[in-house]
């Protein structure tokens, strides 16, 4: 097994790492930039390395792990999980990367490409097309036309959402390909994007693999991501609850089939779309750990990265797909800095206090502690909760009373929308996909004792300011000056 | 009694705050007139008031430095808050020394040094928080001196204006 | 289902139940007394009632219930979670009580009479006598004499460990049975004692029985609760690690059997020692929820809070024994404010940071939160940590990582002797008894490297201190008055 | 440079620690002679410090008022500290006060008023954190007075001799 694992990305997932090799008794070394000292990756770390790189940065990165001695590389789901120039300099520098084989990699890398083979290959697939030129206008237009709109516009790299666009009509498709192309460059460095025929109503749901070196290769059961907003998912959970026991049991087989046929190496998540009579169609693959892989956690007990570190040392998985056992449900929403009363903009800043929440059936996956830094130069992502239950119905009630539970002071976070989108009816019922419009659902305004002690709780604060800080007394009150004791009322 | 009119959900509640003191953890507010049991901690230094209970329901709260917004653990609210002692505000000794209720920004003047003026006439505006407040003459008189302009900040307790009986 | 729930007990197990009844949509009521007016219950319940009463006292909570009107109270495990005469006046006020029938209670609660009767139906149990007059020191050497020692003197009422003593000789009876009575004086109100014939060495092992009102009766597996300091429980762990694979089918139908002769109802635990040959002795039946409860939820996923308070309403079981899946195991341990360096005394105090680990397959329970007080006047209980893993090598790895992420200044805990005992051999391989000695596990002496960082931090502690707080430039460095240039080093 | 003796573990490392300054998060502290690079976090009024690394490892520490112990991550340990550079303080600025260097109790006076003393002579023990810290005599001269008595609790700073040359 391996002796020192370097972290190669920051936040949340890093610190996920860090926790399975430290259970593992591999020793880890973390990276940092001044502003995330506090960050917990940095405490918890066995070694912490000042880094002014990028992780994007394959030469730097690999520097990093040869200076502290590293033999393995964990890349979280960054940018360097799915390039495979980096991990044939990591193998030529004798240092084990965890994940696919550069091969895998190359073989899945060109969506349309592989999108072309699966479907060659007699599955379903989304419909898609690689316009002739990128950049030229006319032939996307063509393109879109062949398709027939409704079409989504997707950068040919990488996996995440800001990438895809739908566009309804050639004016919007325009718009769609401006951006998307923008931000395929700002990304990726590359300009590339390709066109789907929309699938509407969809569900967004993946399947969870993990292969070995030995031929071994299971699926871990599914997970919804049909829950999002611009594009981003918000709130996911497993088992997909658009899926009938049969339709599940369709999928997941097609899944492993799949999988085999593109060669699957290590932990990958295969996506698919299912349309609103049930029918699937393969869309991409993700071949790393993903952001949401905790949901799978909870409902198999099985620890993804310690298999991946496990496959990639060359162990067989710890378990056959005939122990895989599924229990429960399991809810996950993804905490943002965010600002909730300036369109969900991200507001970075210094966190206050951190109080998260307790009991059975919960998992908190964060980097950040009282008095840390939300930096403004990376994603908003500061925290994902996760609940679990006997049933969705327990699962979803847990995470709304812990959601209720978490505090996160001193930068404004998405917590009330996620709340809001717990009431949501068609999320309470399990009945949504990616075109559910969700309302703001206002805070039991029915309860006027609710409300009326939250404009006390203002009327205190407003009272307790610009006082020393923590004092309720403000002086003013104290001094006597502005008020007249005639005046008060009984 | 801190008098404040506190707007959110689209409904308004006139609340009344007594005088705070730092040792005492239970008291009474006025909500609309109506008493309310209210329980905060005892705080050293370090921390702002982020738990209390009203009628013996707990809250757990976080606001913006502004008051822009309150949340608790059930969501988050924008709110509206109007001070409305400072709109009238008199100096309880009966001197006529007009002095700043809250920080703010001094948004307009409606007198002049030397101008005679009925209690309760507007003297200016401070602009503080969202709102505007007007404030008037504590008495009848002339109007000595003022010591802000308009756009000037001033400090809490700052003297703007004195007025002669 | 019941409208609002009074939690008559504060701290961890207050925190417990309040969590289930928010996720059951029951309202939910605290009492506090106001040194506790920042801890976790006063915060999360719908209701918070200032309390100047004892838990112990049924006729104030059952005051407190009816002036807030709840219509069922939850005892925890504390006191009055096994007097019968209580749950009579709360049925008589229309209150439901979340236990047992009082009649039941009434049957199994001498324990003397209890033993007699399981041992007249043909079940193993320790040998054990009751004195004929407590307090004649004669009479009590005899009985003892007659048991044959080494023998264990017992309170008669309540479950708690600190009411059990060890004595191998007459001298040392008399002591116990001294301190024995005192303790059951202070505790239960009454002086009563038997004696056990004790079994050394032995295991303790628990099985958690759930019953209905409807006949259904199940188990959902064992606890092992050996590993003890000063009689109190320290580490748990589930399933025990002292049973084979046949020695513990026998050992749960057998809990089974017991529990449909005795008539269990709700939620129970029936405990047993398990000798070095693996005979097991049945000692006694603890009729509540008990402190490592969170074991047997983490390896089968059932809400045993949950299901007390169905039972309690009058629902069926949620599940039949067929459908209880155990999965892994699950290791606990109890952090005390105590002191390590003054002999565990009881720390109270103060918290100052609260700090809690993050990640997979981790359960926290506690009262406390950043600025919370730990009174003197209850037990020294802080939190329950409880990790879980597929094996109890992994469970065992996570919670030694949980406990090292885990942060509570202020008041000294008993963090680094529970540290030290997951570090012990005995431990570590799973072959412990009640009788296993623990050395002191010193911090891992050989990295010299470790301790020289130790000595930094106690070095920039001391040229920090007096600062205002936070400041780490001591104005005597600054002011250069206690050194002269010419003779620092260099 | 404060120099300290650390002992825990059953071994003693002599510590030296430059001045600290609130801004600098990374510096060089000399353990037995040898350079270790420590950085903390810059750190706001409210809190101590709780975070550093060590040569790269990051070590999450925790301490009673008194410096009796100091726990990390992975433990406790008792430690005893000895403040080198107390035992023979001057005042740099060359004048005949002679200051506590630490707050604490004065154990003990060998001079008396009035007393011609040599540099380096003791002249009292000022006992904290456990150590019987010795000051000597900044310069030689005449003990012009003292300011203190045995069992006397004293301030940092507090002037607790002064020595005419």
């Amino acid at each position: 097994m391996f002796k020192k694992m370097l972290i190669a990305n920051r936040g949340e997932i890093a610190v996920r790492v860090i926790q399975t090799c430290r259970e593992m008794g591999i020793a880890t070394a973390a990276l940092y930039a001044p502003q995330e000292a506090r960050s917990l990756h940095v405490a918890y770390a066995d070694e912490a390395i000042p880094f002014s790189g990028s992780f994007s940065d394959p030469a730097a990165i690999l520097a990093a792990a040869q200076a502290c001695g590293a033999d393995a590389i964990h890349p979280g789901y960054g940018f360097l999980a799915e390039e495979s120039d980096f991990i044939r300099v990591c193998t030529a520098a004798g240092i084990a990367f965890i994940g696919p084989s550069a091969d895998l990699l190359d073989r899945v890398h060109d969506k349309v490409e592989t999108l072309a083979f699966v479907r060659a290959n007699g599955f379903r697939t989304v419909e898609s097309l690689r316009p002739a030129f990128d950049e030229d206008a006319e032939s996307i237009a063509e393109s879109a036309a062949q398709l027939g709109y409704p079409v989504v516009v997707k950068s040919c790299y990488g996996g995440r959402g800001p990438g895809e666009r739908l566009a309804r009509d050639p004016e919007r498709l325009r718009e769609a390909v401006r951006s998307a192309l923008a931000e395929s460059r700002a990304v990726f460095g590359k300009e590339a994007i390709y066109l789907e025929k929309a699938i509407l109503p969809a569900n967004q749901v993946g399947v969870q693999i993990l292969a070995d070196r030995h031929g071994n290769l299971i699926h871990l059961g599914d997970r919804e991501g049909s829950l999002q907003h611009n594009n981003g998912k918000l709130i996911e959970e497993a088992p997909a609850p658009c899926l009938s026991p049969e339709g599940r049991a369709e999928l997941l087989d097609s899944a492993l089939a799949l999988a085999r046929l593109l060669g699957l190496e290590n932990a990958a998540t295969l996506e698919f779309l299912i349309d609103d009579a049930g029918r699937f169609y393969f869309t991409e693959v993700k071949a790393r750990i993903q952001t949401e892989h905790a949901l799978t956690e909870m409902i198999t007990g099985v620890d993804l990265v310690r298999e991946q570190i496990r496959i990639a040392a060359g162990d067989p998985l710890s378990l056959r797909q005939a122990e895989v056992r599924f229990r429960g449900h399991a809810v996950m929403c993804r905490i943002h800095a965010q600002d909730p009363l300036n369109r969900m903009r991200s507001s970075p800043g210094q966190l206050q206090e951190v109080r998260l929440p307790v009991g059975a059936g919960l998992r908190v996956d964060t980097y950040v502690q009282s008095g840390c830094n939300v930096p403004g130069t990376y994603a908003s992502l500061v925290a994902k909760l996760t609940a679990w239950g006997g049933s969705r119905e327990q699962a979803v009630a847990r995470l709304g009373r812990a959601l209720e539970d978490l505090t996160l002071t001193g930068v404004p976070t998405n917590i009330p929308f996620l709340q809001s989108l717990l009431r949501d009816e068609a999320f309470a019922v399990g009945r949504y996909s990616i075109e559910t419009g969700y309302r703001h659902h206002a805070d039991i305004p029915e309860d006027d004792a609710y409300l009326q002690a939250v404009a006390v709780a203002a009327a205190l604060l407003y009272a307790g300011r610009g006082q020393p800080a923590g004092a309720v007394v403000p002086d003013r009150l104290q001094s006597g000056w502005h008020r007249s004791s005639r005046r008060l009322p009984q | 009694m801190a008098k404040l009119s506190v707007t959110l959900e689209g409904r308004s509640y006139t609340v009344e705050v007594p005088p705070l003191q730092a040792d005492v953890t239970a008291f009474t507010v006025l909500v609309d007139g109506q008493p309310v049991q209210v329980t905060v901690d005892r705080l050293d230094g370090a921390q702002a008031l982020d738990f209390l209970t009203v009628d013996g329901r707990p809250y757990r709260i976080d606001s913006d430095r502004d008051l822009r917004w309150i949340s608790t653990q059930r969501g988050l609210h924008p709110v509206e808050l109007r001070d409305l002692e400072a709109i009238t505000t008199r100096p309880a000794t009966g001197d006529g020394r007009v002095k700043a209720p809250i920080p703010g920004l001094i948004a307009s003047i409606a007198v002049a040094v030397g101008q005679p003026v009925e209690v309760g006439q507007p003297l200016l505006i401070l602009e503080a928080m969202k709102m505007q407040n007007e404030l008037r003459a504590p008495l009848s008189g002339t109007v000595r001196s003022l010591h802000v302009e308009v756009g000037q900040v001033v400090a809490r307790a700052q003297v703007l204006a004195e007025i002669e009986a």
